[in-house]
């Protein structure tokens, strides 16, 4: 039996991240939660070899609290936010039309301080300046894979996710890919704590698994 | 709006929808308190479980529960809609969501208390010529006061307090379904949001120790009065 | 009234089979510990269902175990003084007592809360705690919550076990009075007080390990020499009518029996007024020859009818003084020196302040 | 023993300063309903902390209010009769009994469990749930069950109310051993019986609204004309001592008072054993001359010392035989007609069958 | 490892937990029900107020409160880590973040009950010589024993379905301290994970259907044997 490798990541890495540790050639344990959690736990000795997670600033504020073996932040993914509807949808053409699109339902997103993909949404819709005429119409989720659900059940009209949560919903349908330079970039950051963790880091990194990360409808690296 | 602006929208909501859970929850806890206390009946266990479910399912799937069943594509939540009462991202829906978690507290506190109440004085009082109904009303009741009233202690402070199925069922719109545990955990979330969080699980303390002390103060009057002192 | 019951009832190895037909008045059932009485009143009030039998008050099924019958409790409008008081604790005296007021059929006459607070001495509890009561204060209160509810037959299980004499002694004549007046209140009554039996019963039930041993008008089952053993020797005895022919000052009134004339003090009844004497076998002394000079002046010509000898030293001698019987318990050596016998005149000495006066119903 | 209390207490408008000493054997606790018996034995048991006093137990003090004494109940080793049963609902009968005999002192003598099993006629319901007893069933456990906890002193507040006649001819008798056996078991005793109380008790102390009223020695309390109105008319009476003599063949004994021989049945005692006489006031008849032919051979020349009129129609004549006292209670019209006043001599008639036999302690 | 496997590791985990926070929690709660209910003490709202704090504290707090105090970079946690306990990230911390979230339930259950109990016998066994502990355990505690077992279901209940609290303490590591609601959690987490989560929340329900039916049939045979049945 080999020690297995224990990574700390961001929920929304759940599907990807499952796939790539299975191709790993030790076992590797992932516990997923917010990111905020996920910081907050590595600060307190969480025992993990490496930790992902779906926030630059969580990082920042990770790396500030002196752990001796965290390693230096790596971006490991990236992803695109984009507007879903229930299947069958036409394309969003203006995001002006956001509204007249509810059509009386709501809005799915993230919560727009709590969970990163709610602030990037948040920042797009400020940019587009439909914000505050939308925000009578949200359902604030508690991690992005929830607003997802929601469109999914046809609970919420609309909803505002990552693409790759998209790419993992047969029940849903992109109708509107929001501009890069809407928000701040997403990025996924990691740090190893231990050389096992940089291993897998590593790995995670090599072409193999960021095909598989592709796969999942995360977006390129840009280097 | 400021940070102290937010918490006190939050608290202010928290203590309404708790509000009214309790209020609502109370009636209807009772009378399954005393079904399952008194009453016998096949399928009893069946109640009795499903009673207990709330505390053992996960909060968020409770809330994902009531989403499926209350919400805007399910058939009863249309037609609670078209009769003008929306549960799903709505306030009431957190009332709803608040009950239906501190119900299983609710009703083991007043069922033990009804349990305990011995049944000869209810006897007594049917001798007397008093309905069924009456019985319950005047001697029944009373007599469980201590029991109701921990079970409206246990429903109200579950209520403050609830956030998974919340959450899940009516989301977390500031100012619309924001409700105290929301925004804590919303600022949580945030790094340096730890102040914000922490001024808020103050005032969470603060209704907890208030509404203790309250339900306290009321139980040593109704224990004073059967005490004769 | 009439009450026509029939109990069936199993516990573990206690059977319980009891019948009896009880008449207007005061129904008294006697028995010892365990003998089955609170579960024959439990019976009759609702709050316990027997396997078989039946329950008729007034002509009314209150229970028929063969066509299913059973009146709830509620609806069978009876008080019940039970054997522990079972007071509200919640509630104060005065919400105690008037409690059943509400139920009671409109109309229905009755003692009020002002009469009850009265008679059972409650003024000074009358706004306190249940817990806060004595004893006896807690037996009044529940006597007194019974009554208010106005029922068409009181059950009273022991209801005076732990009152004082005196009280006891306010309290019978009360219940008399409900007996006798205008409202005619039947009751059930059990007591292990032959005294309080004597005194206020019209039929006595005697009950014995769950079956009824013998019953009928008290009168008749109190001067059986048979229900001796049953009711104890030293409560044995006869209960007699007298009329109240005169009261007079020094408080002496004169009664006449059918054998002759009694002087006794503190009868409370009128002149012309019918009353019940009660007189202990153990209360009479036979004389062969009609003495003289003695503080007792109630002295009876009697003819002995038979002489049971007791088990242990004493002898049941029935007497017949006119058409009434008295019951004499004299010594197995009186029986003997005196040659006591079937068919002897004598005199019977009685006791004039042993006999308890009492009006009598119907 | 000796036992030595002072407590005062104050509930609402209710005020209790009750104080005496009570020595060896049964110490009877006697009044109305409400007069604070129960609140006095509680004192002493240590359920209730009074306001004020002291409680002196053999020596001991068990509470001393100024001293701020205070032993805890489970301390004082007494056993607590309870005027409610209080059995613990969730332990069978045997375990009820049996629950305080390891708290009791090793090697302490006292019965054991079949003993008291037996005497309280328990066989039946040993194994069974105390809520499917008898209200008599129920008072019986909580006897036994104090018995067997081996106290050094018996609290018994109306233990007897609720059984039958012939229970309490079984258990008086038992309780008379345990006085006067090897363990002369202390009792302090509740009771509005008077005539368990005359049968049982040695020191009486009457207590009315919260004071004592009398105390003393059973007889000199019984026999004074003063005690009457507390004791109720009917259980006024006199005690009295006497030595047994001989047993005949027919059941009848002889016993020796100081002012003659009596013949009476069913006394138990040995040859030679003190016993103790109860003679109801109502029981004595006065004769002028000494009669004859008469039933009752209990005739003792007795001489008048006073004649108390009563409020109503009778009067109690206070009579000296030999060194004893007795009371007679007749009418006015008696004690004019034969012209009753004191330093009289004249006959004083007993039913021989009217006392009740008993031994006595010290 | 199949979605099969995992979830049957983690049911297994999670009764674990329960077995342990409901076996450890049962004596403390007993004695804070106790004092409560029985002993006047200066502070008590304060005792009362801090038994109800983890039900109106959203369980997220709770579990960062804990990892706080017991993490293991706390001086406590580290103290106990030094005498081999291990909390944090430990299925260790999850029976503490269920024994704290079940307790204000546990407490309330037997406190409920002891007030229920007559003084009068209590004082009635002090009479036969048995001193405070032997009264207690021979007189109060079967007395209230419908109330230990409603506690003991609640907790129980409580720890199996507990959530938040645990995830944020000893985290989401399968195998190790993914409890049943952390899975669940975990599996709607991917879109199609519906299914696996639904296998689960049926699990639950059997457990929870399971602890109703066997504490009902054991308080069941203690009120016989009251009634005399
Ligand atoms: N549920 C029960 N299970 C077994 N036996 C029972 C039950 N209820 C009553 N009994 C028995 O039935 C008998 C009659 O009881 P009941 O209460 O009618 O007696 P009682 O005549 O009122 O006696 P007491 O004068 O002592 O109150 C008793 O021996 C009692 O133990
Ligand atoms: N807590 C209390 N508050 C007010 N009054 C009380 C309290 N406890 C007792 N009393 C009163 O004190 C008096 C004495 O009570 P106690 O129980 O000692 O009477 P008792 O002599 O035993 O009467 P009983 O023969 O009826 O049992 C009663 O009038 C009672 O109402
Ligand atoms: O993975 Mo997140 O923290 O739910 O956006
Ligand atoms: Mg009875
Ligand atoms: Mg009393």
């Amino acid at each position: 039996e080999q020690a297995p490798v224990t990574v700390f990541a961001a929920a929304s890495l759940r599907g990807a991240l499952d796939n790539i540790g299975a191709g790993y050639d030790l076992p590797v344990v992932i516990s997923y939660g917010g990111s905020g959690t996920m910081a907050r736990q590595v600060a307190a000795g969480a025992q993990a070899d490496l930790v992902i997670l779906a926030s630059s600033t969580w990082m920042t504020w990770l790396q500030n609290q002196s752990l001796p073996d965290l390693s230096d932040a790596q971006i490991v993914a990236q992803n695109t936010l984009v507007v879903i509807a229930p299947v069958g949808a036409p394309a969003l053409e203006d995001p002006a039309d956001l509204l007249a699109r509810l059509s009386g339902g709501r809005l799915a997103m993230g919560q727009r301080d709590a969970v990163p993909a709610g602030t990037y949404a948040r920042q797009w819709l400020e940019t587009a300046g439909i914000w505050s005429t939308l925000m009578p119409h949200l359902a604030e989720t508690d991690n992005v894979r929830a607003a997802l659900a929601l469109v999914a059940r046809a609970q919420a009209a609309l909803g505002v996710v990552y693409a790759s949560d998209a790419a993992a919903e047969p029940a849903v349908e992109v109708i509107y890919t929001v501009p890069e330079d809407h928000h701040d970039p997403i990025l996924y950051p990691a740090a190893s704590l231990s050389p096992a963790g940089g291993a897998l880091l590593a790995f995670i990194l090599a072409p193999e698994a960021q095909a598989v990360l592709r796969d999942h409808g995360f977006a390129p690296l840009q280097q | 709006m400021t940070a102290d602006a937010a918490a006190w929208q939050a608290l202010g909501l928290s203590l309404w929808v708790a509000f009214w859970a309790t209020l609502l929850a109370m009636p209807l806890a009772l009378w399954v308190a005393w079904l399952l206390a008194r009453v016998p009946f096949r399928g009893k266990w069946l109640l009795n479980a499903a009673v207990h479910l709330p505390l053992v399912l996960p909060p968020v799937v409770t809330g994902y529960l009531l989403l499926l069943s209350f919400g805007r594509s399910a058939p009863l939540g249309r037609a609670l809609e078209a009769v003008g009462l929306q549960l799903a991202f709505h306030w009431t829906g957190a009332v709803l969501a608040a009950i239906v978690m501190g119900f299983p507290l609710m009703v083991r506190a007043m069922r033990l208390a009804i349990e305990a109440v011995d049944p000869k004085l209810e006897a007594a009082a049917a001798t007397l010529g008093a309905p069924r109904t009456h019985v319950f009303a005047r001697v029944t009741l009373p007599l469980i006061a201590p029991g109701i009233l921990a079970g409206a202690v246990m429903g109200f402070a579950k209520a403050m307090g609830e956030f998974g199925a919340t959450i899940t069922f009516v989301a977390n719109i500031p100012g619309q379904t924001q409700t105290l545990p929301s925004a804590i955990w919303t600022a949580l979330q945030i790094p340096g949001g730890e102040s914000a969080a922490l001024f808020m699980v103050a005032l969470a303390c603060l209704v907890a120790v208030a509404a203790v002390v309250i339900s306290e103060a009321l139980a040593r009057r109704v224990a004073a009065r059967i005490a004769g002192a | 009234m009439s009450l026509d019951l029939h109990i069936k009832q199993q516990f573990g190895d206690f059977a319980l089979d009891v019948a009896f037909t009880a008449g207007a008045g005061i129904t008294a059932l006697f028995g010892r510990s365990g003998a089955g009485k609170t579960t024959v009143i439990n019976a009759v009030a609702g709050l316990l269902r027997p396997e078989g039998g039946h329950v008729h008050l007034q002509g009314e099924t209150l229970f028929d175990a063969t066509r299913g019958i059973f009146v709830p409790p509620a609806k069978r409008q009876l008080g019940y003084v039970f054997q522990d008081a079972r007071l509200f604790p919640h509630l104060s005296v005065v919400d105690n007592l008037t409690f059943g007021a509400r139920y009671a059929p409109s109309g229905a006459a009755g003692p009020d809360l002002a009469d009850v607070i009265k008679l059972l001495g409650l003024e000074h509890v009358q706004n306190r705690a249940p817990n806060t009561l004595s004893g006896g204060e807690k037996q009044r209160v529940a006597l007194g919550r019974a009554l208010l509810s106005r029922p068409r037959l009181l059950l009273m299980d022991e209801p005076l076990a732990s009152l004082d004499g005196p009280r006891k002694q306010e309290i019978l004549p009360y219940l008399e009075r409900l007996r006798d007046g205008p409202l005619g209140l039947p009751i059930l009554y059990v007591s292990h007080a032959v005294d309080e039996v004597a005194r206020l019963a019209d039929t006595l039930v005697l009950v014995q390990d769950g079956r009824v041993r013998a019953d009928g008008p008290l009168f008749e089952v109190m001067s059986d020499p048979a229900a001796v053993p049953l009711l104890g020797v030293r409560e044995a005895g006869a209960v007699i009518e007298a009329d109240v022919l005169e009261h007079a000052d020094d408080g002496l009134s004169t009664l006449r029996i059918s054998a002759g004339q009694l002087e006794l003090p503190g009868v409370q009844a009128p002149v012309g007024a019918r009353v019940r004497l009660r007189v202990l076998a153990q209360d009479v002394i036979l004389s062969l020859d009609r003495p003289d000079g003695l503080s007792s002046v109630n002295i009876l010509p009697v003819v002995i009818e038979a002489v049971h000898p007791g088990d242990g030293p004493g002898a049941a001698i029935a007497l017949r003084a006119g058409n009434d019987r008295l019951l004499a318990r004299v010594t197995a050596r009186a029986v003997a020196e005196l040659r006591l016998k079937p068919g002897l005149h004598c005199h019977a000495i009685l006791k004039a302040t042993t006999v308890a006066p009492g009006s009598i119903g119907r």
